[in-house]
């Protein structure tokens, strides 16, 4: 049967190790999987080579794994936010290494690493500060940079609706990260709003086909004072 | 000695396909492996034209002639079924989503080369379609074929003769006497047909085969 | 005012001169925008460099415009069908050049062209006769290929539903290349069965953004016996 | 002599958005473009996190955080809006779909040098954003901004100091003093507050200014 509903989420995460690469959807807190979010940090795995297009924002979410001090590097676009100042203590003390790249370069290398293309051309940041030290060319007269793609052994993904086959949709802008993260990781963790029959998302509209899912789950909140459970524990 | 049908290997491949795994069938032979699927297990069909979740040919009353396969055969679509363009079809394909595909085949090396798609290098005409791109990117190639050519040509050979759809790439070879597989050491027999013994299926084959300690009736898991 | 709506199948056509690429989508006959192809013969323009997966079936469609002579090149990962003896003669007498590439690297590169991706790297063909005589490079220990975009002046697109924006959706399979070339044409040009309101299409599922559209027309039946009328004046 | 406002430039620059075209403001000043666009002119709004068709700011009880612009503030979409993934998003951005894009800017120079995301080369913390896709890919960029920092000190410089956000692209400039184009020769006034003399214009600006013929009232079509 193929059926990607699981109940424990702490079985989700068994056998990965610190220093796993994890990807992370949303942009800003659409589409951002808190509940796994949430158990990543309560699983304890440490030295995280984290991907996500924001560093998240209050000390709740993804903050609270900058906070608790799970993250040994942090690709991003934009590493701002409101847990800024902890971010500049982190990178300038040397505990945690940042890498930040163009939003479009980001996210077409996460698309590229789920699609079997291991390396591509992109006029993006050709001339600028980002491109210094990396292999250049022209085509067509323009200049272009060549970027690889990310994958990761972990991805969590949010969204809408989803069946047992894995198979999901998104809601409006909360889509962003989500299908490229879900295709870009060898493990895919899932938390959906909604688990629906089988048949009852339309083929036509589908956002994420199930193959690039594994794990789903679906989303219960997470109590605003549980983030900081790791303080007890660190 | 009786050879599998072309149903029969179909039959006996269907065999090996896992629960809940991901599968493309290539055009032609393997398109048959659809109609065995071992009950009780979940597979969905891929098919790269943009689908998975293909389901079995309609009644001539229900075609509908945007639901076809690669093809370009009508197909219905199971419930659970998505659907995708030719970008994200082949990503699934690149990227190693599939656990499985099933080609066809010409030819077949011992370092898992495979020829499919060409007899000739200097065809002006040459025909890739999707082959390629499924033999690249698949978790597993299994190949399904008879064992000699219509003119008793062997296609198990020390290295292929006709232009390559993948290097180093199949796992397996099915065939109407055989099931072969690719190992690191080249070709282990394990399934044979019923009266055939081990120096006739050498001689119907170029290349050195070596067999498993026990080789299984072919015929057992084959309809 | 934005709309794509046109009414004149001459007028899309306007200013493209012979020798002008053209893109056509459609797998099979699934999402092949008949209509255009048959606007595209009665335009006259010659020596067409013509990109589309398959050569067409039959005399009509997509293959009057090899019966037409009109064809100077053709890009397609399957050359074959009906017409295989016309496409080889065509070929074998130098009227035609044609090239042949695995399907998924077409598409890639269709949906390169539209994306700004000038060139990108894929295993797919890596050590085959396809691969000979272009560049090669291997990452992650694996040996890949460098594949170019292709972008086109003309687009032709077959969708279900369309709004005045452009907006497209299609039915089935018969997506396949539509959305790619949507975006890979400097001038896309959609075929589509229903011209539908704004807002009628629900945004979550617009499968190929208006913004690559620029002339939208609504599907008519094309006659089969119309198809030769090119024989009248070639 | 009377700068424009923040949204005097908005409105300025909003006269010179064709009916028809799709237009991307980036984060900060140029969203209050979105507040001035012409009567009678259909222009819809591109955000990179996924929208084509991105409305007006919505009613405090109406707000749903699944639709926010780039900026993470809330939106509403209009009739006819289409959503995707980030992936198509720069796909629109970078394959030069967008007919414009408006940027803040920190420094402008005549060959159309843009300097907009970092004041410091070595800041550990650099965040850039879309900024870089936006200015590398849409068919026009149009750069706002006051016309000297806080401090007096130029921003239309020889060239840029603080690291680009891309190179050559900028095609125009409008500063709370004048429109600048930038032109194969550098810069170009074609429109300058009254009681503005051409050589205090000059005087706060680094890089050398050239003067259209007719230089017209820029406060004529500012809000």
């Amino acid at each position: 049967m193929l059926d990607r509903r699981c109940d424990s989420l702490a079985q989700a995460f068994e056998g990965i190790g610190d220093g796993a690469r994890v990807m992370v959807a949303g942009f800003g807190e659409a589409g951002r999987p808190n509940m796994l979010i949430k158990a990543l940090l309560d699983s304890g795995i440490k030295d995280i080579d984290l991907i996500s297009n924001n560093a998240g924002d209050g000390e709740t979410g993804l903050a609270a794994l900058f906070y608790a001090g799970r993250v040994r590097k942090l690709t991003c676009s934009f590493p701002r936010g409101a847990m800024r100042e902890l971010a500049m203590e982190l990178v300038t003390s040397g505990r945690m290494e940042l890498e930040v790249m163009p939003q479009g370069t980001l996210a077409e290398r996460i698309r590229a690493g789920g699609c079997g293309i291991p390396a591509f051309y992109t006029p993006t940041s050709f001339g600028t500060l980002i491109a210094e030290g990396k292999e250049t060319r022209h085509f067509n007269g323009r200049g272009h940079v060549l970027e690889t793609a990310i994958t990761a052994e972990i991805g969590l993904v949010k969204a809408h609706k989803a069946d047992r086959y894995g198979n999901l949709t998104f809601e409006n802008l909360a889509r962003n990260f989500n299908p490229l993260v879900a295709a870009a990781a060898t493990c895919t963790i899932v938390e959906a709003d909604e688990i629906v029959e089988l048949g009852d998302i339309d083929p036509n509209n589908v956002h994420s086909p199930g193959i690039f899912t594994n794990h789903l789950f679906t989303t219960r909140p997470v109590p605003e004072d549980s983030w900081q459970d790791w303080k007890e524990t660190a | 000695m009786t050879p599998l049908t072309r149903d029969g290997i179909a039959a006996r491949l269907a065999q090996d396909i896992q629960d809940g795994w991901h599968v493309n069938f290539g055009i032609g032979m393997p398109e048959l492996v659809a109609n065995y699927l071992p009950e009780g297990r979940e597979i969905l069909l891929h098919s790269e034209n943009g689908i998975l979740g293909m389901g079995p040919y309609p009644d001539e009353k229900d075609i509908d002639w945007t639901l076809i396969n690669a093809g370009k055969k009508p197909i219905t679509m199971i419930k659970g079924a998505s659907l995708f363009d030719h970008a994200w079809s082949f990503g699934i394909v690149r990227g190693g989503h599939l656990e499985l595909c099933v080609l066809g085949g010409y030819q077949v090396a011992p370092n898992g080369d495979l020829a499919n798609w060409a007899r000739d290098a200097d065809d002006p005409l040459p025909a890739i379609g999707g082959a390629m791109d499924l033999a690249a990117g698949a978790q597993r190639i299994y190949v399904m074929m008879t064992h000699n050519a219509n003119n008793g040509a062997a296609k198990l050979l020390t290295s292929c003769t006709y232009p390559l759809t993948g290097a180093g790439i199949v796992k397996k070879v099915f065939t109407d006497l055989a099931v072969i597989e690719v190992t690191d050491d080249g070709f282990l027999v394990t399934d044979m047909i019923p009266g055939l013994s081990r120096e006739e299926l050498q001689a119907r084959s170029d290349a050195p085969l070596a067999f498993s300690d026990t080789i299984a009736d072919l015929t057992d898991r084959a309809a």
